[in-house]
């Protein structure tokens, strides 16, 4: 809760203030910080880059429950490192993209995660797999714009959430199942719904079946799940790249390696592509 | 989006003009009275009509000599974008 | 407001359930239509239609019953009014586009039924909807296999009629569709009780080509560089004039078409130029579907044209008026309807051709191919559409969804990565 | 519809109370004239009714418990009969209407002079400035027993106390607490009470009055017909037909009777507890919500069952008919005829949104009112 600030009188325009605003800030135009924030399911990035695009600083946090407080908190830190409107101009992205009332323009994580990862990684021509907490894209970029993207439905296998929710039922988070992985093998999960997975999985610790190998049959599964998503989109010969949150499980840049068929690159770096991209569109705004 | 909302000194005279309005087929429906609108002299109550209405409510009146107090415009500060559908 | 709860109640609607639905409808015209800026004066009539629209026509509907005409209601394009109106029967659409109505249609279909047919079960069995009360007799047809076991079970409800649509597009499948129409003409001469003539066929085909002309004239009026009018009004436009008299339909559409023309002429448009123009293309949109169209503009695009059901396949292609015969004039219908392009052909290049030549005719920038969930016709066919899109260099969005509201926000950011993708 | 606007009025009443009012209508003669059944009936159910009302709110003498139309009657009644030029008065900045606008009249019409304890931000008053504001020439304090808007209430106790110790009048305005909250004059030294019916008591509309304690004498505003002493020229001198003239409002003060039984077989500390669960369970519900600003002070549960609030800088008009149009939830917005607490609050130009709860409100709607206003503040956000 916040104090009951009006801020928006009804009898006044809104554009008179607008209109003022961007005269304002067409002065202060030179030499901005770029600010993304990409407000995800499960994390909350943020990436701060100089006019020229070089990262200064980047953080994480949970998202938690709250999208609305979260991105309040980030505008405080932000705010206590001297980042502020004054010297800044903020992009959003992620699906808690509106409830970022500061920044100056909100972008879908399509075009944030293409710029970011066009930068990381340094080429014009890249095929990216992003593996977020609701949502895995398939983004293909051709000259250095998007020229296809495919998202997975409603449906939540193939992305972190199905990890979260096998990591449950093997009762250890996230991460160590992604560890886990790299040790078992030859195991599989045959159905692509994470409500049916789960069963199977349960069937699979009834059986006996151990932890690791449990493991290895659900990273598996994701990279199965997005192969076969990436049917829908043409990947061309360019380099394939993994952005979002598992970039720091080798294991899994290696079960879609497997499953694609040609090598999978990726970076820690890659996990803020988002927020970086967002970082360079929003360094590079003018107005 | 502007909506023009026709404020009145009493409910009496509200009430009054919705039925006239009615009877003259103008579109309108009751509304409290916008707070920042509410002058000393308004009461809760408002007919709120669309801007394609305005003329045909301004003329209603016109014709009855209908009390009111005044009308102001105002805009829906509520998001188009909130995607309600049926 | 009139006062319709009357005339409900004599319908035997279920009023208490009925004014849940009347209670929502208001928020959703409110949000996706009154927001708009600069809209067309012409709109008033639809507006008009909208906000009353279980009262307005149902009660010109019944005060013709009373007159002794009858209500054939009918749920697809390939239905061919014009043996109706000739036996001075009414036609009027069917297609449920609420999510409303979906619970009751899941009641007595398998959930992983498309929703549009979830919800035209649901409007009839649910006495929701004054139309699905007043008609006659409903006129169904063989397209998908949805709609014919959905036309068994409401054949159980009320008098049904199904014509046997062909599956593919051969000179014996366009003379098949004559007889088909030759039959119907029958059952409804039987039903009606008037003959049907060879001059009352010839005027009423006239009547539904003017129909067919005037939509078309609002149509054309959107491939202008300038944008006269958004989608979100053409769609309604379209939706209602499935309900509609035609004859007031075609005057209606022209007396709007005249204001877009006038607006081209003048640079009226209702988007900053430069705004992407998307093409639709899909299963249709009944009302009150609106969701992809706001959705889309309230995300930096303008819909441009529909090709769909509820869009060009509805007026394209007029029905010669030469014919002397019945036979002549039964045949020349089935070329016209034959020549609408639905799914549930095979092939269906057809389609094709039509969306690629659509998105020139329409400038489009983009083309946004949307199918109802479970409508296996229309999602497999989005392979084949993407393919020739992208062979024209013509950028395509694949979109599947129903009539929740839930999944409006992933939806948004689809379509606004798409916009962001076409403005680059 | 869900009704959340029980300040205003309460809409549902107990079936006691209707029933009570339309036997009346049957039965009913006029009180006070005659010694036939039918008046006598009447007479009766009036007597009885005061007896009931002046054990319920703690009056030592039931002859003095005054029936008006609502609380504004008896207020005025007790304001412009109770001074004299050169008096003083304090009252408070969380004032109704029709405590404030009696006031500012006899100030204008019979020079009598006012403070105001000032309320800070979120409502509430420092108890010390009662004492700071009393003078030599103080005669009263006047103060509304909880806000309107805020649902803060006052400690009458506490503030009888003080008025009994500078020897001042102690006038309460009970519209938002008799019926629901425990009022014993006696105790808390208030020497007029007034009330309404149709709030909290669940009673009609039309009905209300004061109480009056010991020896306060009162300026009769109205003369008339009284049933008794006909040959006066005056009104009779004595309470409770000093203040009664003309016939009383004998319909609904029998469904008021009855709404007194309903309170008491229920318990009125059971309906107070469970308003008090619904106010805080929605509370604690919107007090979540982005962009949701609450007035008042919740950190007492000893208020009454009124949540005032705003979303972001959305006009509180707009909230309401959006609660009212899409969710079919009825609530006040705007002023609520309290300027100076809306000063106090800082909220005179949005108004705000008044959520009040009563005996009949259940937690479901409290809950649904909560989803429409997480709804909603979600589509007012700038």
């Amino acid at each position: 809760m916040k104090d009951g600030i009006c801020r928006r009188r009804p009898w006044q325009g809104r554009t008179g203030d607008a209109g003022r605003l961007r005269r304002d800030l067409e002065k202060k135009m030179e030499e901005k910080l770029g600010v993304g924030i990409d407000i995800g399911s499960t994390c909350a990035k943020t990436v701060v880059t100089d006019a020229n695009g070089e990262i200064l600083r980047r953080s994480l946090r949970p998202t938690g429950w709250s999208s609305v407080e979260t991105a309040q908190t980030i505008q405080e830190e932000l705010a206590a490192d001297g980042i502020t409107a004054d010297n800044a101009r903020f992009v959003a992205t992620g699906y808690g993209r509106i409830s970022v009332p500061f920044a100056d323009k909100c972008v879908t994580e399509i075009s944030c995660h293409a710029r970011g990862a066009v930068r990381l990684f340094g080429s014009q021509e890249l095929n990216v797999i992003d593996i977020g907490g609701q949502d895995t894209k398939l983004i293909v970029i051709s000259g250095g714009a998007v020229t296809e993207f495919v998202m997975n439905d409603k449906c939540s296998a193939g992305t972190g959430r199905f990890l979260e929710v096998m990591a449950n039922t093997l009762a250890v988070r996230p991460e160590e199942l992604c560890r886990m992985a790299a040790s078992g093998s030859d195991t599989r999960i045959s159905s692509l719904c994470t409500v049916f997975a789960e069963s199977e999985v349960i069937n699979l610790i009834g059986r006996g079946t151990s932890r690791e190998n449990i493991a290895f049959a659900v990273v598996d599964s994701i990279a199965q799940k997005v192969k076969t998503q990436a049917g829908r989109v043409r990947f061309h010969s360019g380099p394939v790249c993994l952005t979002g949150g598992l970039c720091d499980f080798p294991f899994v840049t290696e079960r879609l390696a497997s499953a694609f068929g040609r090598p999978v690159v990726t970076s820690p770096a890659a996990r803020y592509a988002g927020a970086y991209g967002a970082a360079l569109i929003a360094a590079g705004l003018k107005g | 989006m502007v909506r023009y909302y026709i404020l009145f000194e009493n409910y009496e005279q509200g009430l009054a003009l919705h039925d006239l309005l009615d009877e003259a087929g103008v579109r309108n429906r009751i509304a409290p009275a916008p707070a920042a609108a509410r002058g000393k002299l308004c009461c809760g109550m408002s007919l709120l009509v669309e801007e394609a209405e305005l003329a045909a409510a301004k003329a209603c009146i016109a014709a009855h000599g209908a009390v009111y107090y005044d009308i102001v415009g105002m805009e829906n500060q509520l998001q188009p974008r909130r995607d309600r559908y049926c | 407001m009139a006062d319709y709860v009357k005339m409900w109640e004599n319908l035997g609607m279920d009023l208490e359930t009925h004014d849940l639905l009347c209670q929502v409808l208001p928020t959703a015209v409110g949000d996706v239509f009154m927001t708009q800026e600069n809209r067309p004066k012409a709109m008033d009539f639809w507006d008009l239609v909208i906000s009353e629209v279980h009262g307005i026509r149902p009660a010109e509907l019944i005060e013709e019953q009373k007159k002794g005409r009858k209500v054939f209601g009918t749920f697809c394009v390939y239905v061919p009014d014009e043996v109706v109106i000739a036996a001075n029967g009414i036609v009027t659409g069917l297609c449920g586009g609420s999510q409303f109505w979906v619970p009751g249609g899941e009641a007595v279909l398998p959930k992983n039924t498309c929703p549009l047919i979830k919800a035209s079960v649901g409007a009839r069995l649910g006495r929701t909807c004054p139309f699905f009360r007043i008609a006659d007799m409903y006129v169904g047809e063989t397209t998908c296999d949805g709609k014919k076991k959905a036309y068994e079970i409401l054949g159980k409800d009320v008098p049904m009629y199904v014509m046997d649509v062909p599956q593919m597009k051969r000179e014996k499948d366009i003379l098949k569709w004559k007889e088909e129409i030759a039959e119907f003409a029958k059952k409804v001469e039987e039903f009606t009780g008037n003959e049907i003539t060879v001059e009352k066929l010839a005027d009423a085909i006239r009547l539904v080509n003017e129909k067919r002309r005037a939509l078309k004239r609002v149509y054309d009026a959107r491939k202008s560089e300038n944008v006269p009018i958004s989608g979100r009004d053409a769609l309604l436009m379209m939706q209602i004039s499935f309900f509609d008299d035609p004859a007031r339909c075609a005057q209606m559409c022209n007396r709007l078409a005249d204001e877009l023309e006038q607006r081209n002429r003048d640079g009226v448009s209702v988007v900053p130029a430069g705004t992407k123009r998307i093409l639709l293309t899909g299963t249709p949109l009944a009302v009150p579907n609106w969701k992809l169209h706001n959705i889309i503009e309230t995300s930096g695009a303008v819909v441009v044209c529909e090709e769909m059901c509820t869009g060009t396949r509805y007026f394209e292609n007029e029905v010669d008026e030469t014919g002397t015969t019945l036979d002549e004039q039964f045949m020349a219908l089935s070329r016209r309807y034959m020549k609408n392009n639905c799914a549930c052909f095979t092939p269906n290049e057809g389609r094709i051709d039509d969306i690629l030549r659509l998105a020139k005719e329409y400038k489009a920038d983009g083309v946004i191919d949307c199918s109802l969930k479970f409508c296996n016709l229309y999602d497999i066919e989005k392979k084949a559409v993407s393919e020739a899109l992208k062979q024209a260099g013509i950028p395509v969005l694949s979109l599947e969804t129903d009539y929740e509201d839930s999944d409006a926000e992933q939806l948004r950011t689809r379509i606004e990565a798409f916009v962001e993708m076409l403005n680059n | 519809m869900i009704y959340l606007d029980n300040a205003a009025t309460t809409m549902h009443k107990p079936q006691a109370v209707i029933d009570a009012v339309a036997a009346a209508m049957s039965t009913f003669g006029n009180a006070s004239r005659g010694a036939h059944e039918g008046a006598l009936t009447t007479s009766r159910v009036i007597y009885r009714t005061r007896a009931k009302l002046a054990a319920f709110f703690g009056c030592p003498k039931s002859e003095q418990v005054i029936f008006t139309c609502n609380a504004t009657e008896a207020l005025n009644i007790a304001l412009t009969g109770l001074f004299h030029a050169g008096d003083h008065v304090i009252s408070t900045e969380l004032e109704h209407n029709s405590v404030l606008r009696p006031l500012y009249r006899i100030r204008e019409e019979q020079g009598v002079s006012l403070d105001f304890v000032p309320a800070d931000k979120k409502g509430c008053v420092d108890y010390a400035d009662f004492e700071r504001l009393i003078r030599p020439e103080t005669r009263a304090i006047v103060c509304t027993h909880a806000s309107n808007l805020t649902g803060n209430r006052l400690d009458i106790g506490r503030i009888g106390k003080i008025a009994e110790a500078h020897g001042l009048l102690f006038v309460v305005d009970a519209s938002q607490t008799a019926g629901a909250a425990r009022i014993d004059m006696e105790e808390m030294k208030i020497s007029v009470l007034c009330f309404t019916g149709h709030k909290s008591m669940m009673g009609p509309q039309g009905t209300g009055g004061l109480c009056i304690r010991g020896d306060v004498p009162i300026r009769s505003f109205k003369v008339g017909g009284s049933g008794v002493q006909s040959f006066l020229t005056v009104q009779p001198p004595e309470y409770p037909t000093h203040l009664e003239a003309g016939t009383l409002n004998g319909h609904g003060i029998a469904g008021l009777s009855a709404a007194v039984d309903f309170i008491q077989s229920v318990g009125r500390d059971t309906i107070e507890k469970k308003e008090t669960a619904l106010m805080m369970r929605f509370y604690r519900g919107v007090s979540e919500v982005p962009g949701v600003t609450v007035y008042g002070d919740f950190s007492t549960e000893d208020r009454s069952p009124i949540v005032s609030l705003n979303m972001w800088d959305l006009d509180s008009a707009m909230a309401a008919d959006e609660l009212a149009q899409t969710y079919g939830i009825a609530t006040r917005a705007g002023a609520h005829c309290a300027p100076l607490m809306h000063r106090a609050l800082g909220t005179e130009e949005q108004g705000a949104v008044r959520f009040s709860f009563n005996w009949f409100n259940t937690e479901e709607e409290v809950d649904e009112a909560v989803s429409a206003v997480r709804e909603i503040a979600e589509w007012a956000r700038p």
